[in-house]
């Protein structure tokens, strides 16, 4: 890797800007998610900013069950994010599914709509965990291309 | 009584308090609040489990199969659907499934989450 | 002329305004964390000094999407006029000795005119980009121009009439020669409205309603990208170092302070970013202790407010001085 | 000339998806039409496919902020159904659960209300506290926010003398945090510019539009399903309802503050007066429900929830029916959001209108179908429902 792209890949590391999208979730996720800003977690010690622009965002976190209504949207947004992007599905519900197995709406999972990159199971995720997970996709992002 | 600017005397103040940051994904590892019976990844212990199928059947998420193995029928957990509700250790005859204090079930591949 | 070029180009020019600005918004977010009790930035560098720089270079390093809406010769002017426009007025203070980079009678009116213009370059920058939130905040900062755009003209020309003069270099030696600072005196009021009018001019709390972010998105930047984005941003901290700097040249007497020989360009230059720091400061506070004010109650504020005060102030100034 | 200008399904006021159709002129807001489907998953029918004791999972996850009422509701409906009674320890632990749970919601509400006001630094301050509450939760039930508390015949856990002793801390220091923002709502100019006179419901309107809760209550109406049609011991543990006749935002930020505070009264009464015994009946997983049907209502922290269901006998509920606070109160949204006459509404008003509802869709979403293909959108009926039911099952299996 020449110096640049280090350089490059660091800055990418260190400076996460989070896109929140709920497909259908139960809004708990959400929350633990939107705990993560707050004082106790603080995900911006990551310099993390929350954005409320998908043209904005490098990481999408998507929480919920991925709903018939929400998946066009979700895939737009997707879209709509300039490349290098990561997805992090948070909760059961994002990596699977989960409990709403037989509800007609839903379908199983994030994986199945667009391109997933790191999945955190938890119900809901605890706010620790969504900490956690970004960290190791950071360090992921830096060293590797996901 | 209006006071633009009331909050600043307690913003002032926490600038010389403690954080209330827990900086912690690598450090600080002991401040997380975990306490006693938190629910978190299942813990199973094969020789306990007498292959009745009671937690396939209640598993709201149905996050459990049952399979054969050499002893029998015993039960596999994907990881990535349970809702930690703990309901197939309450229902477990035996006590051989527990919920234990992980809670950090990451992956960057979902496979790595599917069988415990 | 090659020591002038190295001047505007190295120090204290563009690579240092730069540097510097960066810096300030790394002051300003691990301030306002503190403030929040929380921690900031603090894994890029030590205590995360590097996380304007990181997030700028990762901006460039991003997709350019221009999307088809979208005008594209605004698309592609706007980002680059705006950050041209803030550090040119940059260089007309005076950081390393009484003179700045640039400066002659009436540079005091080039800088409010340039800043004045760099917010007609945002409304098109939002307009251009065609999009529903971008005009509405668009629209939403050219009317808050027309806010605070007046009393931050009467506040600066306040100090202009009290030390009689209109350029930068003019007022720091009225308050050398007087011994004092302008903020001690009348000018306190101005400074006030000075920092309240910065506020809005920066679009921070309590004024930050051209991008409001849970009103209209990111207001007039939602639909820019990677370096585009990264542009704006730093025309953010090109005026936060702007303004912060401005106002401790006006009200706290700017490079002065006691100096040995010698070392006088380094000296000058460390009372510089002292004073524009300690503005810095009140900035930051102001922006954690207030709510966003609506764009009629700002502009309502302002009229029923600052104005009268900023006319109060120039009578008071006209008749001491 | 107006324009129309689409708040959501992604946008920061909410993180839920919403779509708020807004006809504006300028930053006046005209019209505005709410779309609430973005989160439909299909928990009702969901529910019919389940064993009684799954669905009490399931029932949790309608909504994760209520989760509490949510399983609560359930737990009482089908304890209706099963004519059971539970134990008066188990109504007590049930009481400080639910209590915590709607203080933790109100804070969580106040908090992100604040934010979307603009003023962050008040907003981290009330979610650094509420982490306290959180703890708390943690503590009592294993989880922050799903608890998994309430289960048919009564509670999970018990509390240990342990528990106790921290609960009583924790009510003391939020206790005291409250007064002081009470303090600080009253001082901040700024603040009260955004809600004073911002999104006045009148008390007949308020009734003719069916709010509930504290929306409700901030019209000046007194009305509290704990009060009226005390469920789960609430008779027993005394409490004041908190009204305010402003009718604004102002209003509904001080009910809420308020109820906190009562909250906190509640649970050092129940834990004060918490009675010995069993907490929880021995109901075997598997069991079918006589056949009739059931009706149960608990005062969800943002108003009434009402959850209705049939038995024909089987393992699984006939039919199940949720009506959620929230679905209640979005129509007055809508009325709220018009400038009419003098009443102006700007841009900037939405997230405190919308926001003053305490706006959480997930519960609301009703089946609205887009046909992206002929732009058209429509209702579908139940029959179209099923079938679409059974064919998702068949696909799955
Ligand atoms: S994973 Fe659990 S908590 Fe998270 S959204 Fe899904 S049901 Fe809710
Ligand atoms: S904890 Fe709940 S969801 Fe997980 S395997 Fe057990 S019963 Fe299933
Ligand atoms: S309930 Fe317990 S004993 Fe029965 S199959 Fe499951 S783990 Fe084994
Ligand atoms: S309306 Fe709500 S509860 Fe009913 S199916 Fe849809 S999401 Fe589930
Ligand atoms: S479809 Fe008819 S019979 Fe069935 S629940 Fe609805 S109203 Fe009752
Ligand atoms: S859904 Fe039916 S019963 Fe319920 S309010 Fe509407 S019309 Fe009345
Ligand atoms: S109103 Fe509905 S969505 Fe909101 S918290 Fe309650 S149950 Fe959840
Ligand atoms: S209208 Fe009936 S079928 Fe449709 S979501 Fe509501 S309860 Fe279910």
């Amino acid at each position: 890797m020449g110096l640049v792209a280090r350089l490059v890949r660091k800055c990418r590391a260190r400076s996460p800007w989070i896109l929140l999208f709920d497909t259908g979730a139960c809004n708990a996720c959400d929350i633990e998610v939107a705990a993560c800003l707050t004082p106790r977690y603080d995900v911006e010690r990551f310099g993390t900013l929350l954005r409320g622009s998908p043209r904005h965002a490098d990481i999408l976190v998507v929480t919920g069950p991925v709903t018939r209504q929400s998946r066009d949207r979700i895939i737009r947004i997707y879209e709509q994010m300039p490349e290098p992007k990561y997805v992090v599905a948070a909760g059961t519900c994002a990596t699977s599914g989960g409990v709403y197995w037989g509800c007609y709406n839903t379908y199983p999972g994030l994986d199945s709509v667009i391109p997933v990159h790191a999945y955190v199971s938890g119900c809901p995720v605890k706010p620790e965990a969504v900490l956690m997970a970004l960290s190791i996709l950071l360090e992921k992002i830096e060293k590797v291309e996901v | 009584m209006k006071v633009p600017g009331y909050f600043l005397a307690e913003a002032l103040r926490n600038l010389f308090k403690k954080r209330a940051t827990i900086l912690y994904p690598y450090r600080e590892v002991d401040k997380i609040h975990l306490p006693e019976g938190f629910r978190g990844k299942i813990e199973f212990d094969r020789s306990k489990c007498i292959g009745c199928q009671l937690c396939f059947r209640v598993c709201p998420a149905k996050a459990i199969k049952m399979i054969e193995d050499e002893k029998g029928k015993r039960p596999v957990f994907f990881i990535y659907r349970c809702i930690y509700c703990g309901q197939c250790a309450e229902v477990c005859p035996t006590k051989a499934i527990t919920l234990g204090k992980a809670f950090e079930n990451i992956a960057l591949r979902k496979e790595d989450l599917e069988v415990r | 002329m090659i020591w002038k070029i190295l001047e505007a180009l190295i120090f204290p020019g563009a690579v240092f305004i730069l540097t510097v600005s960066l810096f300030y918004e790394w002051i300003d977010r691990k301030l306002y964390a503190r403030l929040q009790n929380r921690v900031g930035p603090h894994l890029a560098g030590p205590f995360g000094l590097f996380q304007p720089a990181a997030d700028f270079i990762k901006l460039l390093s991003k997709e350019d999407i221009i999307p088809a809406a979208a005008d594209r010769f605004l698309f592609t002017l706007t980002p680059i006029l705006a950050p041209t426009l803030i550090l040119l007025g940059c260089m007309f203070l005076p950081v390393a000795g009484l003179n700045g980079i640039v400066s002659f009678n009436g540079d005091l009116i080039v800088i409010i005119a340039l800043m004045s213009f760099c917010t007609i370059t945002i409304y098109l920058a939002g307009e251009g980009s065609n999009n529903r939130f971008a005009s509405i905040g668009a629209t939403r900062a050219a009317l808050q121009l027309i806010g605070y755009e007046i009393p931050l003209t009467l506040a600066l020309l306040c100090a202009a009439i009290s030390t009689g003069s209109l350029s930068l270099r003019g007022i720091v030696e009225a308050q050398m020669a007087n011994g004092t600072w302008l903020i001690a005196g009348p000018q306190l009021i101005g400074f006030a409205i000075f920092v309240v009018a910065s506020q809005a001019e920066m679009e921070r709390i309590p004024f930050d309603i051209p991008e409001a972010e849970q009103e209209i998105v990111a207001g007039w930047s939602v639909e820019y990208t990677g370096r585009r984005l990264g542009l704006f941003r730093l025309t953010k901290d090109l005026e936060l170092f702007l303004l912060s700097g401005l106002g401790a040249t006006l009200f706290l007497g700017g490079p002065l302070g006691p100096l040995i020989p010698g070392l006088e360009p380094l000296l000058h230059t460390i009372y510089f970013l002292a004073k524009s720091i300690l503005v810095l400061i009140v900035f930051t506070l102001v922006r954690t202790v207030f709510a966003r004010l609506r764009i009629d109650q700002m502009i309502s504020f302002s009229w029923k407010y600052l104005m009268p005060l900023a006319i109060f102030l120039v009578i008071i100034t006209e008749v001491i001085a | 000339m107006s324009f129309e200008v689409p708040i959501g399904p992604q946008h920061p006021i909410h993180v839920e998806p919403l779509m708020l159709r807004l006809k504006v002129e300028g930053e006046l807001i005209i019209d505005v039409d709410v779309d609430v489907s973005y989160i439909h998953r299909g928990i009702e029918k969901g529910l019919e496919v389940r064993t009684y004791l799954q669905g009490l999972y399931l029932a949790e996850r309608i909504c994760g902020i209520c989760n509490c009422a949510h399983s609560l509701c359930y737990c009482l409906n089908v304890e209706q159904l099963l004519g059971k009674e539970v134990p008066p320890r188990a109504n007590y632990l049930r009481i400080i659960v639910e209590e915590l749970s709607r203080i933790h919601s109100h804070l969580l509400w106040i908090g992100h209300y604040f934010h979307t006001l603009g003023f962050e630094t008040l907003f981290m301050y009330f979610w650094r506290d509420r982490e306290r509450i959180m703890d708390m939760i943690e503590l009592i039930t294993g989880n922050r926010v799903i608890t998994s508390y309430n289960v048919i015949g009564g509670v999970r856990r018990d509390i240990t003398p342990e528990i106790e002793s921290k609960l009583r801390k924790t009510i003391e220091y939020v206790r005291e945090r409250m007064n002081y923002y009470d303090k600080v709502i009253d001082s901040e100019p700024s603040l009260l510019g955004r809600l004073q006179g911002v999104g006045v419901l009148k008390p007949a309107d308020a009734i003719s539009l069916g709010t509930v809760g504290p929306h409700l209550r901030a019209s000046g109406i007194k009305h509290d399903v704990r009060l009226d049609d005390p469920y789960s011991g609430h008779d027993e543990v005394p409490f004041n309802v908190v009204t305010y006749d402003t009718c604004d935002c102002y209003a509904r930020v001080k009910v809420r503050m308020g109820e906190v505070l009562e909250s906190l009264n509640m649970i050092s009464y129940a834990l004060d007066n918490l009675p010995s015994g069993d907490y929880r009946l021995k109901i075997p997983p598997f069991f079918k429900a006589p056949e009739g049907e059931s009706l149960s209502r608990v005062e969800a922290p943002r108003g009434e929830l009402v959850h209705y269901s049939i038995s024909n006998g089987g393992m699984n509920p006939y039919r199940y029916k949720v009506r959620t606070p929230t679905l209640a109160n979005l129509l007055s949204v809508a009325v709220m959001l018009k400038s009419k006459g003098d009443y102006e509404v700007y841009i900037a008003d939405v997230p405190a209108i919308l926001g003053g509802i305490d706006p959480c869709i997930c519960c609301t979403a009703r089946v609205i179908i887009t046909d992206e293909v002929k732009k058209k959108r429509r209702v579908t009926t139940l029959t179209e429902l099923e079938r679409y039911a059974r064919e998702r099952e068949v696909r799955k299996s």
